[in-house]
């Protein structure tokens, strides 16, 4: 107890991915570091800050502008035996990267029959709720989960943050690494010591037994100041894992509440939300009292940012869906 | 490694002012004009300047979320925006306010965008100015297809046909898409001039990480020409766009200028540029400012005096005053706003989602 | 009804679309033809055949081989008046053209508040079943339809293909086009004045009382077999449109039979099928007799050719989920 | 417009034997082979040429879903492949069975491939040959991306350490990948050699679809040296490939070579030439054939009479003889396949996958 207490330290988001980054650094000389202004500025987040003058210009890579680029050279160099942790500066500039990660990061495993590992992590700042112009504030994590051959992640807060992000550099299959952009100056004290969860499950973040709510990412904390506010006793479980989803963790809360409501900021559309309420009505039929709903975002581009608000599930819109699957 | 693309050979530079205002002479880029069209260079510069600032500091009051200034690089801006025709057609990167104002585009609506009313909203084909592009080196494509469009109209090749301007950064030229363009602009001989204005960063990357060699010369690769223009001095990047255009007009293709050039702010107003970059070369290009150098050019060859400048100040203080009173009478988007003009025709989701979404709202009124 | 009949010819689904084409570019100057080796080869499955020779080089573009530069210049001409249907040669290569799809092309319109409108159609052959190598069988339709700003249409048959490829050139709004690739060949007697059912709605292509299964593109006719092949009445529905759902017709359906299977060769995981399902539950909820079943490829890449036969859903794949569902 | 990139000045192709079998010096590019060697150099073309047609009669009868045949570059991928050093890192498209055979890879691999048994396989450490990539472009960004890991490991810059070299074609000069990966060699001056088989056809579309000018000169617009080589002259092709190959182990870069020759056969199997080309344009390149020319180079300076040719000819048809068994002999993949090897550590979604299918299939044998 006393050692955990003694590696204990309150971090934000932002510097949880920053320890981690420099904890994997120091532990593998394979492990590098590379995108656009993560260098000498630590990025435009300062995720990257101080990586550099620390191990390097050699580990921690200044790129020319150019993501497909960042992708395609990252493959060469994990083909060379490095692990690349590749940094993508806004969700929306990860598109000119999307045939690099479908095509060939998330293919080459396969395609070489199991001789090749692709140690890749791609990190994507998502999600808006900070004022951006427009490309800034997108959640583009439904591609990725449906694009076989990666695993995607998202993490919610300062600990998971830490431990998740070593454990998806360590990995020998390419990462999709989602960072909350809005709750990157979030705080809370991370045991710098602790393995953390094991990679793939998903937590319970806040035990219930009336209802469970699944989030991801910023829309966690929405969600269980959500769960605060309701006068029922409401279930949440942080999925943390995108890809693969921990089915077992979820039919489990909902086989006991009855009741699923999934959210996130991304439009409800096409969404990991329908991917995962056909997963639970399959096997949670008999036991479900309303049909899973979901909350997200509309079937249009992310607005322009004096309309995001109306944009993004906030503490009403979440209530509004408790409300409806308990009156359904 | 990063010498080469660093140092400005003076004689690869097209420079018609010294930057201590001594007009030059330059064989292939001849320039005449009238003495008031010269005022109305500086005008230009001064009255852009003035608005940049204005944006700027109202971002930092707050106003805006963000605001990428051109603090630096108005002549790059001001010349080749007036070198254009009115029906050529401009596609801007996120930073051309300057060439806004070239295009008569009420920069309130540049505003707007960095304020998150909309993203950009404005009609292109009214002021032949497409919107801003955020994403790197996209805008470099719809201009080359806009230019083979032209093609296709008959309105090119005799020398009064419509031409394109495709605006780009340095950190641009690293883009597939950018370079993608050049092959389109070259097989098909389109009628575009790319733009380059190399500020000498890309956020905190300095020009070494997009390139070894000067950036015009990429244009060899692609088998068209490419040249090097100062791009603190508003007469030479005239005349070589100018010159450029008409290339394109005349059926010769495209052409890549290369407006050497500084980015004085930061990159935008969230950017700390002390983090990554010594304030000796901020210093040193102090002393190549486009508006002092076309000002000491006019003073010492008599064209304007004292009062004439004051007038402009003024005219750039009382416009600035005005931006800034639009921009605070700028209205917020309806909500309905967040489900409309996706579509140009019905869309069943569409209208699905608004009136569930304006039901819940009615909810709150209970 | 004699000029129906006189106007009715046996095309191939290929030589419909080469129709639809061709007319489109004789009625209307501002159309043009895009790809890589669609003008003197006719593209590779010979869809364009003939255009460039009839309409010219100018309006029938071999371009170079880039498919963000298709896309990227496609978008330039509409800005000049035009409107380009683009051919993406395999359904695998689209994606160095998503950037271009997904930030520019879905958002132009709204970007410029209404004052543009981009007519441009992305045609693309997709899905398996033709013995190809990587690349060549896939089944991206999830990643447009969970675009906003897009439309996505798939055809299954000649005469559909015919109607459905005039629609989407003349819409002034952006459409995904899906082709079959394995049912180019499949021939039907094809209407060449018939104006086709609106674009946007479902067809009923089967009509059936105990069961409603859900298809699109080359899952159709599999699906009309599997039907056929039932002891049940089993009602099929040709969604045609992914973007937007045409889910009034496909409610309707499921109120009336209380089952309903649906059916695509994508993976499954993520796929369209999910949210498909979840609204199909959330709005059938107490009608549904079992949960919504969705037969699909695995979570894997499209596997090499001699296993995807394993990988496309078939006959007996669909009947098994109909054995699933009225078993439950 | 078409003509600069279509008409070789010879001035700007390196060849060291002419298509009449004359052995040429060229200043830059001495070479010295021993007899052997070149002897050596005849029977990898004569025996890569024989199993090319193999595969394509294979493929007539059904065993394989497509083949793209080399015919005609065998002397531009045996030239280049024997210029590499064992620990030299290939990156190929789709096309390169001649580089194959250098490095060793038992060509059943590839044909594996093409019939469809897994989408390669192979172990690309194990022969320093990378899998196959079809998506036109990708693989000259892992090219570089290998070879900015071999800065890392100190293997460089010695004169000794490893080089990369991408392979790819005239079509794919056009990929915005292909330029990207051109920007980060030169920035970061990475030891890789481009090689680019200009073979003047991109299925259908002619060179002019993709350039305006010759393709070798694209590198000098991203500051690193280009040179065109006769893509049919076997010792051009290895000596031009072994001096780009020092330079870049030497610290000196990127080096971009058109190895300029023509596509003999049909794109792949299932394309149709007649469609698009000329039959002329066919003849002409027959005069240039690689084997004749090098075959006429023996004989003439005695190196090699009739009966090694025949012997070669016995050995290569043997070996396609080989290659049919091998082909004939080749198991389809279990089932359990589809599911393996698509992540390196286990995966809920696909055990559970799998485990549905095997019931599945378990059901039919009730
Ligand atoms: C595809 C893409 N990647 C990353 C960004 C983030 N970003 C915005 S501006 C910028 C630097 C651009 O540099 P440059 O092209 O030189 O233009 P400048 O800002 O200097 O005018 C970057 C990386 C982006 N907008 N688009
Ligand atoms: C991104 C992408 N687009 C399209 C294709 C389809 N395709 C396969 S080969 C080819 C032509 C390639 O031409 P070139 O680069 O000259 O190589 P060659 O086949 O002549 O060796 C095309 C268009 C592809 N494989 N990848
Ligand atoms: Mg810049
Ligand atoms: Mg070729």
């Amino acid at each position: 107890m006393t050692e955990v207490v003694a590696s204990a330290e309150t971090l934000t988001l932002a510097k949880a991915l920053n320890a981690a980054m420099r904890r994997s650094l120091a532990d593998d000389p394979q492990v590098l570091i590379m995108g656009e202004d993560v260098g000498k500025l630590g990025g435009v987040f300062r995720v990257t800050d101080g990586l550099q003058k620390e191990f390097g210009e050699d580990r921690v890579i200044d790129t020319p502008l150019a993501e497909s680029g960042i992708i395609g050279t990252a493959i060469g160099m994990a083909l060379r035996g490095y692990k690349p942790v590749c940094e993508i500066q806004f969700d929306g500039f990860v598109f000119p990267a999307f045939d690099q990660i479908v095509t060939q990061l998330a293919k080459m495993h396969l395609r070489s029959l199991g001789n090749i590992q692709m140690p890749v992590v791609v990190r994507i700042p998502f999600g808006g709720g900070i004022g951006a112009v427009e490309h800034h504030s997108e959640s583009p994590e439904a591609y990725f989960a449906h694009t076989a051959g990666l695993r995607v992640m998202a993490c919610s807060n300062p600990a998971d943050a830490y431990s998740m992000l070593q454990q998806a550099i360590a990995c020998p299959d390419p990462v999709v690494f989602f960072e909350p952009k809005r709750r990157y100056w979030d705080k809370m004290p991370v045991d710098l010591n602790a393995p953390g969860v094991p990679m793939g499950e998903a937590v319970t973040v806040r035990p219930g037994t009336d209802a469970t709510v699944l989030a991801y990412g910023p829309m966690v904390k929405t969600c269980l100041e959500a769960a605060e506010a309701w006068d029922r006793s409401v279930e949440v479980i942080d999925l943390r894992s995108l890809s693969p989803l921990d089915m077992a963790t979820v039919n489990a809360s909902v086989q006991r509440t009855g009741r699923c409501v999934i959210v996130h900021e991304a439009p409800v559309f096409g969404g990991l939300g329908g991917e995962i309420a056909a997963r639970v009505t399959e096997t949670c039929f008999y036991r479900l009292e309303a049909p899973v709903l979901r909350v997200g975002g509309f079937a249009t581009p992310y607005p322009s940012s004096r309309l995001e608000d109306h944009f993004l599930p906030d503490l009403d819109r979440v209530l509004d869906a408790l409300d409806r699957t308990f009156s359904w | 490694m990063t010498v080469e693309a660093h140092t400005v050979q003076d004689s690869e530079l097209v420079q018609l002012l010294t930057p201590e205002g001594e007009r030059l002479e330059h064989p292939d880029y001849p320039l005449s004009l009238t003495d008031q069209q010269i005022r109305d260079l500086y005008r230009d510069l001064v009255i852009v300047r003035a608005l940049d600032l204005e944006a700027v500091a109202l971002t930092r009051r707050g106003e805006m979320g963000l605001w990428p200034s051109l603090l630096g690089q108005e002549a790059a801006q001001v010349g080749s925006g007036r070198a254009l025709g009115t029906s050529d057609m401009v596609f801007p990167t996120y930073r051309e306010h300057g060439v806004a104002w070239c295009r008569d585009l009420p920069l309130i609506n540049v505003l707007g965008l960095f304020r998150g009313v909309n993203h950009g909203g404005w009609d292109p084909k009214e002021h032949g100015f497409h919107l801003y592009t955020i994403v790197i080196g996209s805008q470099a494509l719809h201009a080359t297809g806009y230019a083979m469009g032209i093609q296709r109209d008959g309105h090119h090749g005799n020398g009064i046909g419509d031409a394109t301007i495709a605006y780009f950064g340095d950190g641009a030229t690293s883009q597939g898409d950018t370079n993608e363009a050049f092959v389109w602009a070259s097989v098909y001989n389109a009628p575009i001039v790319f733009f380059c204005q190399n500020n000498q960063w890309a956020i905190s990357e300095p020009l070494e990480r997009q390139t070894k060699i000067p950036l015009y010369r990429r244009a060899q690769g692609f088998g068209f020409p490419g040249i090097r223009v100062d791009g603190n001095d508003v007469l030479a990047c005239l005349a070589v766009t100018r010159r450029a255009l008409d290339s394109a007009r005349t059926g010769n293709g495209p052409t890549l200028i290369e407006a050497f050039t500084y980015r004085m702010g930061a990159h935008t107003t969230t950017d700390d540029p002390t983090r990554y970059r010594h304030s000796d070369e901020l210093e040193a290009w102090k002393l190549k400012d486009p508006i002092a150098r076309l000002r000491a050019y006019l003073s010492r060859s008599g064209l304007a005096k004292g009062p004439y400048f004051e007038e402009i100040d003024a005219e750039a203080k009382q416009k600035a005053k005005e931006l800034r009173e639009e921009l605070l009478a700028l209205p917020d988007p309806p909500t309905s706003a967040l489900f409309e003009q996706i579509y140009a025709t019905p869309h069943t989701l569409m209208t699905e989602e608004q009136a569930a979404y304006e039901a819940y709202l009615a909810g709150f009124d209970d």
